[in-house]
């Protein structure tokens, strides 16, 4: 240990605003990149989730339209 | 999706063999194959955002997609890039025109780029047979979004090239000029040419049978 | 095949010779960069007094830093309109390879809006009292200069050219580009001012030159190919 | 080689192998990171010229190292999507460049708390940290090209020529920087850099060198997993692991709910 107390290891020897604002600085950034990775990967499995979901309901919707206007036609010939 | 059964034993001039587009994480088209030979006149349907447009910038080596290769004389397009583009004249939905040059300067230029051969007489006739005579020299600025249509268009009147690839090439002109380009066209096809259009009406001269279509309809919007 | 084949040097005249019609008859492309060259260079006066002492000092700065400006005013023109009406579409389906149009493409440039620069620089040169025995090096430096800003300029354009909003991203791409020609050129004209011999720094931009006229063309053809995708 | 690298070019067997490496990668890193930084605080003596303040060293360094390694990545992932359309090198190069951004900023900033109180100001244009702001200003150019696309895998061409466009300038700039520094240096500043490193001084920097290596490629790690998903946001393996996550997903907010 090079610092005989905590004050002391605050202190740095007189330069501890500009080592604890490196330090702090760097952490802090470090961690909102870390941050935004994590959410942005939950976020894209979101958006793929609900762009996946309107999809599901468009082939719904062309499928029962498609149904409406073949079968009557089909019905009649048949 | 092939558009043609396989009938003839000469090569296809392009073909296209599992092609997949994506535009905006869209998907337009999957696992299409395509097969256009000499002869062919080939029409791109379907909903607007279909993805026709793609589809063309594709076949022309304009966009690459996301999957899937074309082929133009059994080589691919980009190992084929200059024999490609000899034999191929795209036209999109920009007319290639300068508004600071004159008619006959546009034209001359993309011929000139092109390798076609062209003088001064060969304009001017040329321009006439898009109804543009007495345009020849007015400056493109001052003329209409129809005759810019027309001074890229006769090109065609002059090309070379044997695959045709046109994307809407009647907006913007009148009837009697619409069936002046279907008989070019068929006249292009006799000659061992292909034509791949998109077009919102149907062509009116040729026999419902004898135009090969392609359908779009992957859409989800 | 029925083509006619043209060689390089006839496409390359073709499309320099098109580029130049157009930019003669629709003087703004070159008059207003041109302009804008001037307007900076007289601003600074203004702004730090009129010693010429001090303006001696920081001319050589001052004029190419507004020389970069205004080219990068410029660069938007060289491949935007072409965009827009469709032509760089069907150069690029031409059969011929691409960097020849693109080299073309920046020479007229660089015509129409560089070589404007170094005619009007002594000019300038006057108004802000740079040392006498500079202005072989500032013409000199300009000429090997403004070429290599042309041409990587070229390569920021081909790729935001397809983007709505792409000026300011331009600046952004291309002006760190510049430094290391902003450097060598500055420090040729102190070195000049000085007495001392400066071909050391105007190899330096030769090299750059050479460097980016080999290399740009290529890179700026697959920019391009991937903005009209 | 190829055969080897054969299988991780497909994306799907690289998302699973990633996401098997993760955790791996991130527990190593806190461990590298936590060792070498307390070391580094607490014990590593300090300099006998420049005092605590020599601390600051142990994160200046190695960020500014790694934001340039960062770089030659981007580029070396760039050039190998050019030249064999791999695409997978694309994405890994847009996840790579936010976090050289990144440590490109921090080196910006614990240099110039560093030379505050070695030179009594923040910022001085010394060679390194003058290439250090180009540098920045080169990876914002990339990122601004990839954020203005709207298509990923056209953002990812035009980034990547970009990148080697700027790799090939890097030296150059690095070199005319540092020429014209030496230049205009009027009096003697004591530069930055590297004073003789005793042994104590050198193992904690180790650490903290390693350390933040593999907090990189954590991060990256994440990133690319992203960067896979959005490019194959069609593919079928990618929906199903959508859906299954998803409803993971609800039903941990119904139990939450209960």
């Amino acid at each position: 240990m090079q610092f005989d107390s905590f004050s002391a290891f605050l202190n740095m020897g007189g330069y501890g605003f500009y080592v604890w604002l490196s330090f702090g600085v760097s952490a802090a950034l470090i961690a909102g990149l870390l941050f935004s990775s994590l959410t942005s990967h939950t976020k894209v499995i979101k958006q793929i989730g609900a762009r996946q979901q309107r999809e599901n309901k468009l082939r719904q919707v062309r499928k029962n339209r498609q149904n409406s206007t073949t079968n009557n036609p089909n019905e009649e010939t048949q | 999706m092939s558009v043609n059964q396989a009938t003839s034993l000469t090569p296809p001039l392009i073909s296209v063999t599992n092609l997949t587009c994506i535009r905006e994480e869209r998907l337009l088209f999957d696992q299409l194959n395509i097969e256009i030979n000499a002869g062919d006149i080939v029409q791109v349907e379907g909903p607007n955002g279909s993805g026709k447009t793609s589809l063309l910038r594709i076949l022309s080596g304009l966009s690459q997609p996301f999957e899937g290769e074309v082929f133009f004389n059994q080589q691919l397009i980009s190992q084929s890039r200059e024999e490609f583009h000899q034999d191929l004249l795209y036209l999109g939905h920009l007319p290639g025109v300068k508004g600071e040059m004159s008619a006959a300067e546009n034209l001359s230029f993309n011929l000139t780029l092109q390798g076609a051969p062209n003088n001064a007489v060969n304009i001017e006739k040329t321009l006439s047979a898009v109804n543009l005579t007495g345009f020849e020299d007015s400056l493109a600025s001052h003329l209409s979004a129809g005759q810019h249509r027309r001074i890229s268009l006769a090109r065609l009147y002059k090309s070379t090239a044997k695959i045709w690839i046109l994307d809407e090439p009647f907006t913007a002109i009148d009837k009697q000029g619409v069936r002046a380009l279907e008989l070019l066209f068929k006249a292009h096809i006799k000659q061992g040419g292909c034509v791949i259009l998109t077009t919102h009406q149907d062509l009116l001269t040729f026999e419902p049978e004898q135009v090969k279509k392609i359908t779009l309809d992957y859409v989800f919007d | 095949m029925s083509i006619a084949n043209l060689s390089y040097r006839a496409v390359f005249s073709l499309v320099l010779k098109r580029d130049l019609t157009i930019a003669m008859r629709h003087k703004d492309d070159i008059i207003n960069p041109l302009l804008f060259f001037v307007i900076v260079v007289t601003l600074f006066p203004l702004g730090i007094g009129p010693e010429a002492q001090t303006l001696s000092r920081i001319a050589p700065g001052i004029i190419w830093v507004a020389a970069l400006l205004s080219t990068l005013l410029s660069l938007d023109r060289l491949f935007k309109s072409d965009h827009d009406d469709g032509s760089l579409e069907q150069m690029l389906l031409s059969p011929h390879p691409v960097f020849i149009l693109v080299l073309a493409k920046i020479v007229a440039h660089w015509l129409i809006t560089g070589l404007p620069l170094i005619l009007i620089a002594p000019l300038l040169a006057v108004l802000l009292h740079l040392n006498e025995q500079s202005y072989g090096a500032l013409m000199l430096t300009l000429l090997l200069g403004t070429p290599v800003l042309s041409l990587l300029g070229a390569i920021g354009v081909g790729l935001t050219v397809g983007i709505k909003k792409g000026g300011v991203l331009l600046s952004l791409l291309v002006l760190p580009l510049y430094i290391p020609v902003l450097i060598f050129a500055t420090s040729a004209i102190d070195t000049a001012a000085l007495g001392l011999p400066y071909s050391g720094q105007l190899a330096i931009i030769a090299a750059l030159f050479i460097g980016s006229l080999t290399l740009a063309p290529f890179a700026v053809g697959a920019a391009l190919k991937v903005s009209t995708n | 080689m190829w055969k080897w690298l054969h299988p991780y070019a497909n994306p799907e067997v690289s998302y699973h192998f990633t996401g098997k490496i993760l955790p791996w990668l991130g527990a190593l890193a806190t461990l590298f990171l936590s060792i070498g930084i307390i070391w580094a605080l607490a014990f590593a003596p300090a300099d006998y010229q420049q005092g605590d303040s020599f601390r600051i060293f142990y994160v200046h360094v190695p960020a500014a190292s790694l934001s340039m390694g960062i770089y030659f990545g981007m580029a070396i992932a760039a050039f190998t999507s050019m030249v064999w359309q791999f695409k997978l090198a694309d994405a890994s190069a847009a996840a790579m460049a936010p976090v050289g951004a990144i440590f490109t900023a921090i080196a910006l900033i614990t240099g110039a708390a560093w030379g505050k109180p070695m030179w009594g100001t923040w910022w001085i244009w010394d060679a390194r940290l003058t290439s250090e702001l180009i540098l920045l200003f080169l990876y914002l150019g990339v990122i601004a090209l990839h954020n203005a696309f709207e298509d990923k895998n056209l953002a990812g061409k035009a980034a990547g020529i970009l990148t080697l466009v700027g790799v090939i300038n890097l030296p150059i700039i690095k070199y005319s920087v540092e020429w014209w520094n030496t230049l205009h240096q009027g009096s003697t500043v004591s530069k930055l850099g590297k004073p003789s490193m005793s042994i104590d001084m050198l193992w904690p920097f180790v650490f903290c060198f390693i350390g933040f290596a593999l907090l990189v490629a954590t991060i990256i790690c994440i990133r690319f997993r992203s960067e896979i998903l959005t490019r194959n946001s069609i593919r079928p393996w990618v929906r199903t692991l959508v859906s299954e996550h998803l409803s993971k997903h609800i039903a941990q907010e119904k139990n939450n709910a209960i």
